[in-house]
């Protein structure tokens, strides 16, 4: 190992490879002491305080009921039932916050760099006030404004009768499927293998002909069509639950929270302001040389920037991206200020309260949010890996 | 022992709420004020004489149970109801009532609501982590009355919810009612209803496993109560112990037997309570009571022999 | 085909372009030469309004230049234009960059343009390479793809800056051979470059300049071997010195 | 063929035409050029006025100023009444009032010497550099925390408002960027265990929530430690903090250093630099340059995220102004509380992003291949 | 001074430099040319170790390379190496980039370390731009940093690898100016270029790669005009042709 290509010896501890090792075993042993310490104090005191762990808890009856539920949830349900809730209940704000948070943020971005002088400043304008104030501050603010807004529910403003908006949120008709429904998402979900199948197909297809399918209209009829199909010749079975003022409140039909629409008001548009300067430097760091030559192409602004200056920009964006969106799921807990279910406010807040199992409770939130930012984190990479240049 | 390791220490650790009015609200001067906190402040005036030697911990409703468990602090004084999953589970132990409260409902005067079965169908303005949620859940269900909670982190941001209309009742311990009631812009357009649904007794609770640390958390509360029986306040104090008008003050304030030597305290521990905080009337008053812009009336809370059913085991 | 009238430009202060006077005909073939800094980059960018000047006017192809941005486009169309550092995008394969402005400017059907553009990628010699990226060829490669992109608009003008000059020695050739080919077939052409064996074989004049102003035009034989200005002697004498 | 000509008489370089100069040919060239902007530029101008003019009426026309109980507030406005009575507080927490003049000290020191660094005219920095790496955070350690030279003994848990809030800011900020770097170091590291264990802990504490952390370092430390050993909240907070964010900085940091073409390095090499010499003396100083903006805005993530102290139950300048809204004599004025702890973050944090985005202009050397 | 026996290096599966052997006296100065992609770049780098080779033996100044970091540094500091795009560090002043190596490697005093930094810079005629930013100079300025800036290591060799390629015609012959001044002095110099004329003027050998092999090693007028092997004049006629 540490001769060397000319045959004379090395000095031990002057060999890179050698002092390589040594150093990794150093770090691994530390790290491995550090662990075990950690772990072997822990059951000491745990053992010492007399406190009971275990997860028997999460078969437990909860007992409380939560406002926003995507599955089936009542009081009766268990711990473990809550925790699923609070998870559904985050990932839907955080994907809503994600997408929208990423086209304020690209559309500010882009809007800075614009030869428009008023949009230019309009945009930096918008960075400077929400990238600088305490997104808590942000939340309460919608929250209360949008509330301020919107009517009691007495005099909630309707669409036909059938849409209804008031103070308590946003009442649409509920699909109620009946029997012989289940057939339509399984028929989704063949459209889009077939989708899946018929790009894969046509990219081939091209490399090897030079022809190109209209894949996009294509698909977008698989996925519609396929399951339109299958809904209209099982007889369309479904039913629309149509919201009804009763006593306080509506009934019937599904409820979109104004705490939501708040959250998710405020997640995205706080974030885009973070997002935006993100895409600023990424535009920034395509060289001039390439939007001259889309002008010399004569290439419409428009194109010059989907087709040539955003491909390019997203080598520096992404890695920086991944990290904004991992801190829109996270500050998605700031929910509870607010009184959005999600899974902070549920799980590690009410339910933690009624049992007193911390250490389970917050290893578990941890271990959530761990999944879901190496999910996230694992899915930005292979796109990263798709925007990095095909170089020799 | 824990009393040990506070004498060592020279200062008790005791966890407070992060703020709540009239039980623990630190003031601009960093001064920790509120029910809960001069029952704190008791417990250490009776362990070193002084009500002073005592650093406040403030916390939030999760990190209570946790905080006390890993020794983070000494005892917990924080509005906590005496539950009997929270007693026997979790390695604590509950010490005395300090405050009785049942949970309770404001509404606006418009609705003219009367009682709760008025209530199907309505929005509800809840405040997480408390017990509140399962009174709801066993009351409401159980009588067939259909309600949507809504659930805020902090009492000012369920009382702001309720103000903006984003609920048509406000639901929280009725000692808390009266405080967020008072946030409201226009506090007579509502009403506190009579019903309560559930009992909540406050008190402070400690870890298990240590007695003489409880005896010693429970007695410094019992003091405070019977001085308010006995007609023992900060006032008089002196006065009484240099003259104990019976031999019952006599025994409390250490001018008899040797009381506070069994706990392990010294024998003028009560009347270093009382000469610090006051007796328990005194601190309702002034925390919770009609001396503080709360105004919460005594009700349960009074002594046994004035309509309520504070009662303290004597001193003998 | 090309008109420059009082062509005046400035960078700020800088009086970058002076009075400039130029017009080419079609299928001439003109080589712009001068020392670094003279302003040669300058004026062809502003045939295809790469930069906008200030004062005089610009007709390409009957086209008078305004600032109006549907004028701009129109002229474009008619202009390619190869960069000394090529400029090629980098994210899309050598057949896609060709293609690029066929698809979205004259909005032609894709098979159609990726004949063409396989056509042109031919006439260069590198049609073998078309699912490459630019990324994984040479850099002659890279211009010659350069000029097969600029080619697929089907221009009437051609305009090259530097284009070898980014080279090595044994790419240059690959590329000056293409441009000589295309000015055979009577492309009209402005050609900024340094390679006076390409200005002696195909140039039908050559235009000197400094200072950002033309000091000296003549067809190529007079200006190598008679050159009348002394500013102009001097650089041939440093350029040819080597 | 076409002509020959040739010019005898240089032109003389002239001034630029007159075109674009004065108020009103600006307002025209940035607002006015074109129907389209001219609408816009209108109905946003519109839009600015409707929606800011309650917020002014309320906030400084028909506000409240004066007075030092809630008597003073009419109700109309905004009564800033609140912040005033409680100004002291919000500025020094609960640090007792004889000794403020000690953080006053400490901040006067801190603006002096940031000024002294960060405005490039003033001389000296090397020695700027080293009091402010050195003596300043000794002076401060001795200043804020006491108990030494006659000094009285504050604990941290006195510690809030404003001044905890720059106190955790400065050191996460301080403390997070050296980690940053070392972690985007090792995640390119050629070592694999190196590069793994930086892998493992940047995924890590970019993958969990800060809040829980802060739960974790307040509550649960002691279970996790033998129990004779106590540490600080404070301390354990602004560990937390600092290894949190230094994840956050090292992804910052390694876009940056993967910006940087290998070619540097290698010049490096050739004049015989080791690696500790490269990194520092070449490869950093462009790689930070390079994500300014990465940086900042991780800066001002962080500024605003020591909010979450009052997890350890410490009160930065939101929790204090918080903790007021429970006073129970200040019932009720939240929105005066929140509009005022906005606007103190958003001056802080407005500030650093202007330095930076000059700083940015600043360090441009001529543009680089 | 360079002595390289059976020198094997792959890259991967790739056999890049194929049984190596060359020798360099003091005061040698050798030119290096062949096809793009024939290991010219590699085996220059190889003698300071930018790559590091699988077999074989590399002794330069009587020290032998292996893998010992010390040993490495050792060599390095007796070789000055410019690359062909310069390789500046863009952060740094004219003055301070050539500072750099003898304040942090030889550790001088900053002043001694300026003035030598300065006879250096007006060696190659570019002391007047000392404190200016890379950035702001033309690339045969920059050029003519990079070796300043090998030079003020002292160094007994130079390498070369492509200086001249990456600059316009008119900033060559600054850079070559330069370089045929060094070997008048006497430098040892090991350079991969294509100039021609450079090699006919100073060098003492031309050497001819292909495919990672030696094919020709011959005193520049038998390479230029008598070159043994065929592969040898095609290349020739490459270059010389255009
Ligand atoms: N954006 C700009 N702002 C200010 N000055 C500029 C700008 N671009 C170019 N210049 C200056 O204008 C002059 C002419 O530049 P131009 O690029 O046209 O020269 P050139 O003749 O093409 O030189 P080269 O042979 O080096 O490419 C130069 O002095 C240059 O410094
Ligand atoms: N890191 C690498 N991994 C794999 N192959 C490489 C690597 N670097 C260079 N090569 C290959 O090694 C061969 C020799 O490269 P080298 O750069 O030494 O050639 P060269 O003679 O300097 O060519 P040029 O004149 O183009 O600079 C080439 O075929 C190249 O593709
Ligand atoms: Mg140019
Ligand atoms: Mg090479």
């Amino acid at each position: 190992m540490s001769r060397s290509p000319s045959g004379d010896r090395v000095a031990l501890w002057r060999n890179p490879t050698f002092r390589a090792y040594v150093l990794q075993g150093v770090l691994l042993a530390a790290l491995a002491a550090l662990i075990g310490f950690i772990v072997v104090n822990t059951m000491a005191n745990l053992e010492a305080r007399g406190i009971s762990t275990g997860f028997g808890f999460l078969d437990e009856r909860a007992g409380f009921s939560i406002p926003q539920t995507l599955i089936e949830y009542s009081g009766d349900s268990t711990y473990g039932r809550t925790f699923v809730v609070g998870l559904l209940n985050t990932l839907l704000v955080s994907a809503l916050g994600v997408v929208v948070a990423t086209i304020i943020g690209f559309a500010v971005g882009i809007a800075r760099l614009s030869p428009n002088w008023l949009l230019a400043r309009l945009a930096g304008a918008y960075v400077e006030i929400f990238r600088n104030i305490p997104l808590l501050v942000q939340i309460l603010f919608w929250y209360f404004a949008v509330l301020q807004a919107l009517p009691s529910p007495r005099q909630s403003l309707s669409f036909l009768e059938i849409i209804f908006i008031n103070v308590r949120g946003l009442v649409i008709p509920d699909p109620q499927p009946l029997s012989g429904f289940a057939a339509t998402p399984w028929a989704l979900l063949v459209g889009i293998v077939a989708a899946i199948a018929l790009g894969i197909y046509a990219k081939r297809r091209q490399v090897r002909t030079g022809k190109a399918l209209p894949i996009y209209w294509l698909g977008a009829g698989l996925i519609i069509g396929i399951p339109l199909v299958v809904f209209l010749l099982t007889g369309s079975p479904l039913e629309w639950s149509i919201p009804e003022l009763t006593g306080f409140n509506f009934s019937g039909g599904v409820r979109v929270l104004p705490e939501l629409v708040a959250l998710w008001l405020a997640l995205s548009i706080y974030t885009a302001a973070f997002i935006a300067e993100i895409v600023r430097s990424g535009i920034q760091s395509v060289p001039q040389g390439q939007v001259e030559a889309a002008n010399a192409l004569s290439l419409p602004g428009s194109i010059t920037l989907r087709k040539v200056v955003i491909p390019q920009a997203m080598r520096v964006i992404v890695p920086q991206l991944t990290s904004q969106y991992l801190n829109l799921i996270k500050n998605s807990s700031l929910a509870t200020a607010i009184g959005y279910p999600d899974l902070v406010a549920v799980f590690s807040g009410t339910t933690l309260n009624q049992t007193g199992q911390a250490i389970e409770i917050v290893a578990m939130t941890m271990a959530v949010y761990l999944t879901i930012s190496l999910v996230v984190s694992a899915l930005m990479n292979v796109y990263n890996a798709r925007t990095l240049l095909k170089e020799r | 022992a824990t009393l040990d390791d506070v004498k060592e220490r020279g200062s008790l650790n005791c966890g407070v709420n992060v703020g709540l009015a009239g039980f623990s609200s630190p003031d601009s001067d960093g001064n920790w004020q509120g029910l809960d906190v001069e029952t704190c402040r008791g417990i250490a005036a009776a362990i070193f004489g002084d009500p002073e030697k005592v650093e406040f911990t403030p916390l939030t409703a999760k990190e209570r149970f946790t905080a006390l468990q890993s020794g983070e602090i000494d005892v917990l004084s924080r509005n906590t109801t005496w539950t009997a999953t929270r007693d026997n589970s979790l390695g604590l132990n509950f010490t005395v009532t300090t405050f009785y409260d049942g949970q309770g409902f404001m509404v606006d005067k418009d609705l003219g609501i009367e009682s709760l079965e008025d209530l199907d169908g309505a929005s509800i303005c809840i405040q997480s982590g408390t017990t509140h949620e399962l009174n709801l859940a066993d009351y409401f269900p159980s009588r067939d009355i259909d309600i949507n909670t809504v659930t805020f982190d902090t009492p000012d941001q369920t009382a702001q919810g309720f103000a903006h209309g984003r609920c048509d009742v406000l639901t929280s311990d009725t000692s808390q009612l009266s405080a967020l009631r008072l946030q409201l812009p226009e506090p007579d357009s509502v009403e506190i209803l009579e019903t309560l649904i559930s009992k909540e007794p406050l008190g402070p609770v400690v870890r298990q496993g240590d007695d003489q640390w409880l005896d010693i958390v429970q007695w410094s509360i019992f003091a405070m109560i019977n001085a308010e029986e006995m007609g023992v306040n900060s006032d008089n104090v002196d006065e009484m112990r240099d003259n104990p008008p019976n031999p019952g003050v006599a025994r409390l304030l250490g001018d008899d037997g040797n009381y506070g030597e069994q706990l392990g305290l010294s024998d003028d521990w009560a009347y270093n309570i009382i000469k610090g905080v006051g007796n328990y009337g005194e601190v309702f008053t002034a925390t919770v009571g009609e001396d503080s812009p709360l105004g919460i009336k005594r009700g349960l809370n009074a002594l046994w022999n004035e309509g309520g059913i504070l009662y303290a085991p004597p001193i003998r | 085909m090309i008109e420059m009238k009082g062509l005046n430009k400035w960078y700020g202060d800088f009086h970058v372009l002076r009075d400039i006077d130029l017009t080419v005909k079609r299928g001439e073939r003109i080589v712009v030469c001068g020392p670094s800094g003279s302003g040669k980059s300058t004026l062809i960018r502003c045939i295809n309004h790469l930069e906008s000047h200030q004062q005089g006017e610009i007709v390409v192809n009957g086209v008078a230049m305004t600032q109006d941005v549907k004028r701009i486009e129109q002229i474009r169309r008619n202009v390619g234009m190869v960069f000394q550092h090529f400029n090629l995008f980098p994210h899309l394969s050598v057949l896609e960059n060709c293609c690029l402005s066929q698809i979205w400017v004259q909005k032609k059907p894709r098979a159609e343009v990726e004949k063409t553009a396989m056509e042109y990628l031919e006439r260069v010699q590198i049609a073998d390479q078309a699912y490459k990226y630019p990324g994984q060829l040479s850099g002659g490669q890279q211009q010659r793809v350069a000029i097969a992109r600029a080619l697929c608009m089907r221009p009437e003008v051609m305009l090259f800056d530097e284009p070898t000059s980014a080279l090595d020695p044994e790419m240059i050739k690959e590329v000056l051979d293409v441009m000589v080919e295309l000015a055979r077939e009577g492309m009209t052409m402005l050609c900024v470059t340094h390679e006076m064996g390409f200005a002696k074989t195909v140039a039908d004049r050559v235009i000197f300049m400094d200072q950002g102003q033309i000091i000296e035009e003549a067809p190529p034989e007079t200006f190598f071997n008679n050159p009348r200005s002394e500013r102009t002697k001097l650089f041939l004498s440093q350029i040819l010195g080597h | 063929m076409a002509g020959e000509s040739m010019r005898d008489e240089m032109i003389e370089a002239r001034r630029p035409p007159n075109a674009h100069r004065g108020v009103l040919k600006w307002l025209q060239r940035n607002l006015f050029n074109g129907p389209i902007n001219s609408v816009v530029s209108v109905v946003t101008l519109g839009v600015l006025v409707w929606a800011l003019w309650p917020f002014v009426q309320w906030a400084l026309i028909q506000a409240d100023w004066l007075g030092d109980s809630r008597q003073a507030c009419s109700g109309e406005g905004a009564c800033w009444v609140f912040i005033s009575a409680r100004f002291e507080s919000i500025i020094y927490g609960f640090y007792p009032e004889a000794a403020r003049w000690r953080v006053d000290i400490v901040f006067a020191l801190m603006a002096g010497l940031l000024a002294w660094l960060a405005i490039p005219k003033v001389p000296g920095k090397r020695w700027a550099a080293i009091i402010a790496v050195i003596g300043f955070p000794i002076a401060a350690y001795v200043l804020l925390l006491g108990g030494h030279f006659g000094l009285m003994h504050v604990s941290t848990r006195n510690w809030g408002g404003l001044m905890l809030t720059l106190t955790v800011a400065t050191i996460g900020i301080v403390g997070s960027l050296p980690i940053g770097i070392v972690l985007a170091l090792g995640r390119r590291s050629k070592m694999p265990l190196v590069r793994a264990v930086s892998v493992v802990f940047i995924e890590f504490w970019r993958g969990v929530p800060l809040i829980t952390v802060l739960f974790m370092a307040s509550v649960m430390l002691p279970l996790f430690v033998p129990t004779e050993v106590e540490f600080d909240k404070l301390l354990r907070a602004l560990v937390g903090i600092m290894l949190f964010w230094s994840a956050y900085m090292a992804e910052v940091v390694r876009g940056g250093l993967q910006a940087i073409p290998g070619g540097q390095e290698e010049a490096g090499k050739a004049l015989g630099l080791n690696y500790w010499q490269r990194m520092g003396l070449i490869v950093l100083p462009q790689a930070l340059k390079l994500v300014i903006p990465g940086i900042v805005n991780t800066f001002i993530a962080l500024f605003k995220d020591t909010s979450l102290v009052l997890i350890i139950g410490l009160f930065d300048l939101l929790a204090i102004i918080r903790a007021g809204l429970t006073d129970s004599d200040w019932l009720g004025f939240a929105t005066e509380g929140y509009v005022f702890a906005a606007l103190v973050f958003w001056v802080f944090c407005f500030s650093m992003s202007r330095y930076s985005q000059y700083i940015e202009k600043r360090l441009q050397t001529g543009h680089t291949n």
